[in-house]
């Protein structure tokens, strides 16, 4: 089974890359572009076959390590 | 690739896409008596690419001085060594990675970093300072600028996170690096004198041994890469790059050092270019032996690899090593708590083969020796370099005003601060920079010896060598004599990096031999043996060259670092002298070019003895703790050199001409070569005495203080508009703002 | 007074950290990150590094290193702990502070000296500095851009937890102060009981006789002084 | 419209982030987690309301600035 775990800043947080691409993509002469947010996707392989196990098991890994949930959001997403 | 591409049979087309020619395949057929498997091929094709082989380079490297009583190793190992005293030695060296850089700036820059610090801890030495090189575009070029974030960006990666201070470097701008920048990096290292760690691997029986990150097809013909000339489409081709990982690197090293402490290992090898293939194939050489490889046994990253994707992959942080039998187990245990792979992958043989086997199949069974020993040497035919013609100081129009001209060079892409590339850097981390970068040459304080100071710095003038390759080959390594006396440190060994441009080209090889010749003669002159060095040749896109770039390293010691020189201005109400003379040379000089536009005129020679005796009476005040502020003067002459002085210190100064014997810009901006400004207390007439005996002029400049720099009594530069016009260029071109 | 600094898999400053404290009298053992317990001592120290080479988020696999429960164990129980750049990450990481630390706002690492302010001084981990002293140390680092929401904010700021800030010094430019955009200048801050310091400059190398700067100093001798 | 740009590394180039986060989630305790990649996900506000258009857009900043094709893959995702 595979996992996707998107991890996003939180709503307030600020983010300095995005801010950076957003101010690079204006100097390239792209225009129109307002708000620019950049975050993480890590992809797992996972032995366990089980969705609702696997699911589980990814929330704990996104608890304890993946994310640090005092500054960022996270979404799991499996596919068998 | 097929999952076993020794069933393609190896044609002579096929041997043509390796980089053999036809002369050299006949050779590979005549050496083994029969067609080579690919696996075979590709051994032979690394083994004999430029890269590998100096096959163009070696007849004149030979040529280069390369002992002294304190060398302990010279060219051939992994790095050179240099007996510095108390039982240490320096171990270093310089090495290219331009074309991977060019075509991933990040990535390319970092690798090169990681590489060349494995060729120094390899031997045994904790490296202590990275230096780097730095060769772009013109700023106005449309890749320049990201080419100059990504390599910056990258080589500080790599060494901030190993916790090596980079301190020192060069960079500039010119349009031949359009095609092809330069990415030079140099490691110093630190090791006991009596405990260096060589490549040869002697013992029957013995384990060779895999450590490090596990392979994966990471630039299979990276090695090939970097001997092909650059065309058009080589942006499309995008070869497998490679990804550095500093941390595994770091865990590398200090296993490494951690099992060097212990008696257990007999040879030892970064895999570097051609990886397993060339680190297999030279411990097998060196030590007389042959070696039986497993490669079922290597560590994979990806499944599916055939042997010639094995034998030839690229893959960062690994080494290999020919342990004691009795050892193995220890060994074992030190790379298990480091967290990294340790594999047995194979033994020392003694019929003088490379047995390479894979899924119980023999896939390439050479004669070790001829791998190496029967590589193609070439004599490529070559042309002198014209000489240019001499441009007189008269010659050369005068500018509109110094002060103006001045500030248009201190605001010039090649002579602006480097501030914004070295703070990216960590030039700290060890605790023991006593000379950070911005001066001449960079100095460490050596661990474990208190007071003792060890000075790095590297140096070449391209648009010399350019005009000159013997003149500009001597001034190269001046330079770097002349950064490291400037600091009081004694000169003590080299290292080089030869970039140029395609050797079969008469005129290009003519430009190769002129530098060598150049720089043989310096580095004997100066006492300033050549240790180790690195060749990066085709170095050109469409037929057009890079300025011939024969970079130096040097590095030179300091006993007692109270008794040392730095660039700023001491205090105020300081007598400013200059010593050396000159005749306001402005050939190939940066005034030239950039305020007259032209880039033309024979560059100011080089008189050896004459720099010996300025560079040893400099160093032989600052020892004597008479000069305690020094800088050496380079491009752009002695004002800018002046101006650095004052911003480094934010004092100001008052100077004029000391005679009216040329015309005022050609004093101020000439690049006459063995010049120094010193400040010093009182009135210098000690100083100028001392400098009589010693058969070295002195002139007094004028005086330090206030917070202007006014010349020759035209209205004063204030500082703060020096250092804005000096520290503004670089990082508001970096913002995006026209070069 | 005997200091354990705790080395990790990617750590690269704990020699510094060493020399500093030798320097300032005191003794300085290594801990290694696999062990379960910090060996004996005063002071607890996280050096600077890239530990796990700064992956995933700076500090956040080294937050887990086997010997964080019993340094988390400690610092709750009042033992004074110093967490410098990399190990001011990890503090954070450990939940031992609150807040983030951010990439850079210029995206790239800065190497340079800078000038702290002492706002609160927390004994005994601000040692003899008093509030007020400006110092100058380096800085080395690429996520050192310290955020925290408002109310964490002002709560630091209300509970005097903010030790130290990032001003300006003699004759630089104002908007050269803060080096990566930290939030209302914050360069160091302090746990709610005032054992627990974490700071992103590196006083470690402004104590050395040829270093370029010798303000340090008191911070480590106050430091050592207190604990010995 | 809003635009979100995935950015992963091509198949084979080494990935030193996820081998360390694969290795750590195993020092945690998690069994069974094999291959692990890190990614990148950029979110970008357009002012353009035209799918095709900001698709085309977007593509172009990719290949501009947002991904390093040298390494990298990406994929765009465009939400009305
Ligand atoms: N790429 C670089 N990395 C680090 N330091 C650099 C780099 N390029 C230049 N520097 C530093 O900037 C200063 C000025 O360089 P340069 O003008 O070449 O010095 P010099 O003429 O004395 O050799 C030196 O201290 C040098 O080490
Ligand atoms: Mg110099």
């Amino acid at each position: 089974m595979k996992a996707r775990v998107h991890i996003t800043l939180k709503h307030g947080v600020l983010d300095p890359q995005g801010k950076a691409i957003g101010h690079a993509l204006g100097s390239l002469g792209f225009e129109g572009v307002g708000d620019v947010r950049q975050g993480k996707v890590i992809e797992l392989e996972l032995a366990e076959t089980d969705e609702a196990r696997a699911r589980a098991e990814v929330e704990q890994m996104c608890q304890k390590l993946l994310a640090n949930t005092v500054i960022e959001n996270y979404a799991i997403e499996l596919q068998a | 690739m097929s999952a076993d591409p020794n069933t393609i049979r190896v044609t002579p087309n096929i041997a043509a896409e390796h980089g053999l020619t036809a002369d050299e395949y006949a050779k590979i057929l005549e050496i083994i008596g029969r067609e080579p498997n690919l696996t075979e091929l590709g051994i032979f094709s690394a083994m004999w690419n430029e890269h590998c082989s100096y096959k163009s380079s070696r007849v004149w490297l030979k040529t280069l001085p390369t002992t002294a009583p304190w060398v302990i190793c010279g060219p051939g190992e992994n790095a050179g060594v240099v007996d510095i005293g108390d039982g240490l030695a320096a171990v270093f060296k310089m090495e290219s990675h331009n074309h991977p850089s060019f075509i991933e700036p990040h990535q390319g820059a970092a690798t090169g970093v990681g590489g060349i610090m494995r060729d120094v801890f390899t031997m045994g030495a904790r490296p202590v300072a990275n230096l780097n090189v730095l060769r772009f575009g013109a700023p106005e070029h449309a890749k320049t600028r990201y080419l100059v974030g990504g390599v910056v960006s990258g080589i500080g990666s790599y060494g901030n996170c190993m916790g090596v201070p980079t301190v020192g470097g060069q960079t500039s701008f010119h349009a031949s690096y359009n095609g092809n920048n330069l990415v030079n990096a140099m490691c110093v290292g630190i090791a006991p004198a009596d405990r260096i760690f060589y490549a040869a691997a002697g013992a029957i029986g013995a384990p060779v041994v895999y450590v490090g990150s596990k392979t994966g097809r990471d630039g299979i013909h990276g090695a090939s890469m970097a001997s092909a000339e650059f065309n058009e489409d080589t942006e499309e081709k995008r070869p497998t790059v490679q990804v550095g990982d500093p941390f595994t690197e770091k865990l590398l090293l200090e296993a490494c050092l951690e099992l060097m402490a212990t008696d257990s290992i007999i040879g030892i090898q970064d895999m570097g270019a051609a990886g397993l293939t060339c680190s297999s194939v030279e411990m097998a050489d060196k030590g007389n032996v042959g070696m039986d490889l497993d490669l079922d046994a290597v560590p994979q990253r990806e499944a599916g690899m055939s042997a010639y994707e094995l034998m030839l992959s690229e893959s960062q942080e690994r080494m290999l090593m020919v342990l004691k039998p009795e050892a193995e187990a220890q060994a074992r245990a030190i790379f298990e708590k480091w967290e990294l792979d340790f594999a047995v992958v194979g033994r020392i043989i003694d019929t003088g083969r490379l047995v390479v086997s894979k899924d119980g199949k023999v896939q390439a069974d050479l004669p070790v020796r001829p791998l190496s020993d029967e590589a193609p040497l070439y004599n490529r035919p070559w042309n002198e370099t014209p000489q240019r013609p001499l441009i007189a100081a008269g010659d050369v129009p005068a500018p509109n005003s110094i002060n103006d001209a001045l500030l248009n060079l201190i605001g010039s892409a090649d002579l602006s601060s480097r501030r914004w590339i070295f703070e990216q850097y960590d030039h700290l981390v060890m605790g023991r920079t006593v000379q950070r970068p911005g001066g001449d040459a960079a100095v460490i304080e050596v661990p474990d010896r208190p007071g003792k100071g060890l000075a790095v710095t590297t140096d070449c003038t391209p648009r010399y060598c350019q005009a000159d390759p013997f003149e500009g080959g001597k001034q190269a390594v001046a330079e770097t004599f002349r950064n490291l006396s400037a600091v009081g440190a004694r000169p003590l060994a080299t290292t080089d990096c030869l970039n140029f441009g395609n050797p079969e080209r008469p005129d290009v090889m003519g430009t190769f031999v002129g530098a060598i010749k150049g720089l043989g003669e310096a580095c004997k002159a100066l006492d300033m043996p050549i240790v180790s060095g690195n060749v990066s040749l085709y170095n050109e896109t469409n037929g057009k060259a890079v300025q011939p770039s024969p970079q130096i390293g040097a590095i030179g010691l300091i006993d007692d670092l109270d008794r040392t020189a730095r660039i700023g201005f001491g205090g105020t109400q300081h007598t400013i002298l200059m010593l050396g003379d000159g005749v306001g040379h402005l050939g190939a000089s940066l005034y030239l070019r950039e305020i007259a536009g032209r880039e033309e005129g024979a560059p100011p020679p080089v008189d050896l003895a004459a720099e010996r005796r300025h560079g040893d009476f400099v160093r032989g005040q600052i020892e004597a703790g008479k000069v305690t502020c020094c800088h050496d003067i380079s491009d752009g002459g002695a004002l800018v050199a002046l101006a650095e002085m004052a911003l480094a210190s934010g004092i100001g100064a008052s100077v004029a001409m000391p005679h009216e014997n040329l015309p005022h810009h050609a004093f101020w901006f000439g690049e006459d070569q063995g010049r120094y400004i010193v400040a010093v207390e009182g009135d210098g007439a000690d100083l100028q005495d001392a400098a009589n005996r010693a058969g070295v002029p002195a002139l007094v400049l004028g005086m330090t203080g206030g917070d202007a720099l006014t010349v020759d009594g035209a209205s004063p530069i204030s500082l703060g508009t020096l250092r804005e016009t000096f520290e503004g260029w670089l990082p508001r071109y970096m913002a995006g703002e026209p070069a | 007074m005997k200091a354990a600094i705790v080395v990790f898999p990617g750590t690269n400053r704990e020699v510094d950290m060493k020399d500093a404290f030798e320097r300032a009298g005191a003794s300085a053992v290594m801990a290694w990150h696999g062990d379960a317990e910090v060996p004996d001592c005063d002071l607890i120290v996280l050096p600077g590094g890239f530990a796990y080479g700064d992956y995933l988020r700076c500090g956040a696999m080294a937050a887990h290193s086997p010997i964080m429960k019993d340094v988390v164990k400690k610092a709750n129980a009042g033992q004074p702990v110093l967490g410098v750049c990399n190990g001011f990450q990890i503090l954070i990481e450990a939940r031992l502070l609150p807040g983030a630390l951010l990439k850079n706002a210029s995206l790239a690492f800065v190497c340079r000296d800078v000038h702290l302010r002492l706002d609160h001084a927390i004994k005994p981990l601000t040692g003899n500095l008093v509030e007020g002293d400006v110092i100058r140390v380096p800085v080395a680092h690429g996520d050192g851009n310290y955020f925290a929401d408002v109310e964490t904010l002002k709560r630091l700021e209300g509970e005097g937890r903010i030790a130290f800030r990032y001003v300006a010094g003699p004759g630089e430019a104002e908007s050269r102060a803060n080096p990566n955009g930290s939030t209302a200048d914050i360069a160091g801050i302090v746990n709610e009981k005032g054992n627990v310091l974490g700071m992103m400059p590196h006083p470690e190398d402004a104590t050395g006789p040829r270093q370029q700067s010798l303000d340090a100093v008191p911070l480590f001798a106050g430091i050592v002084e207190a604990l010995s």
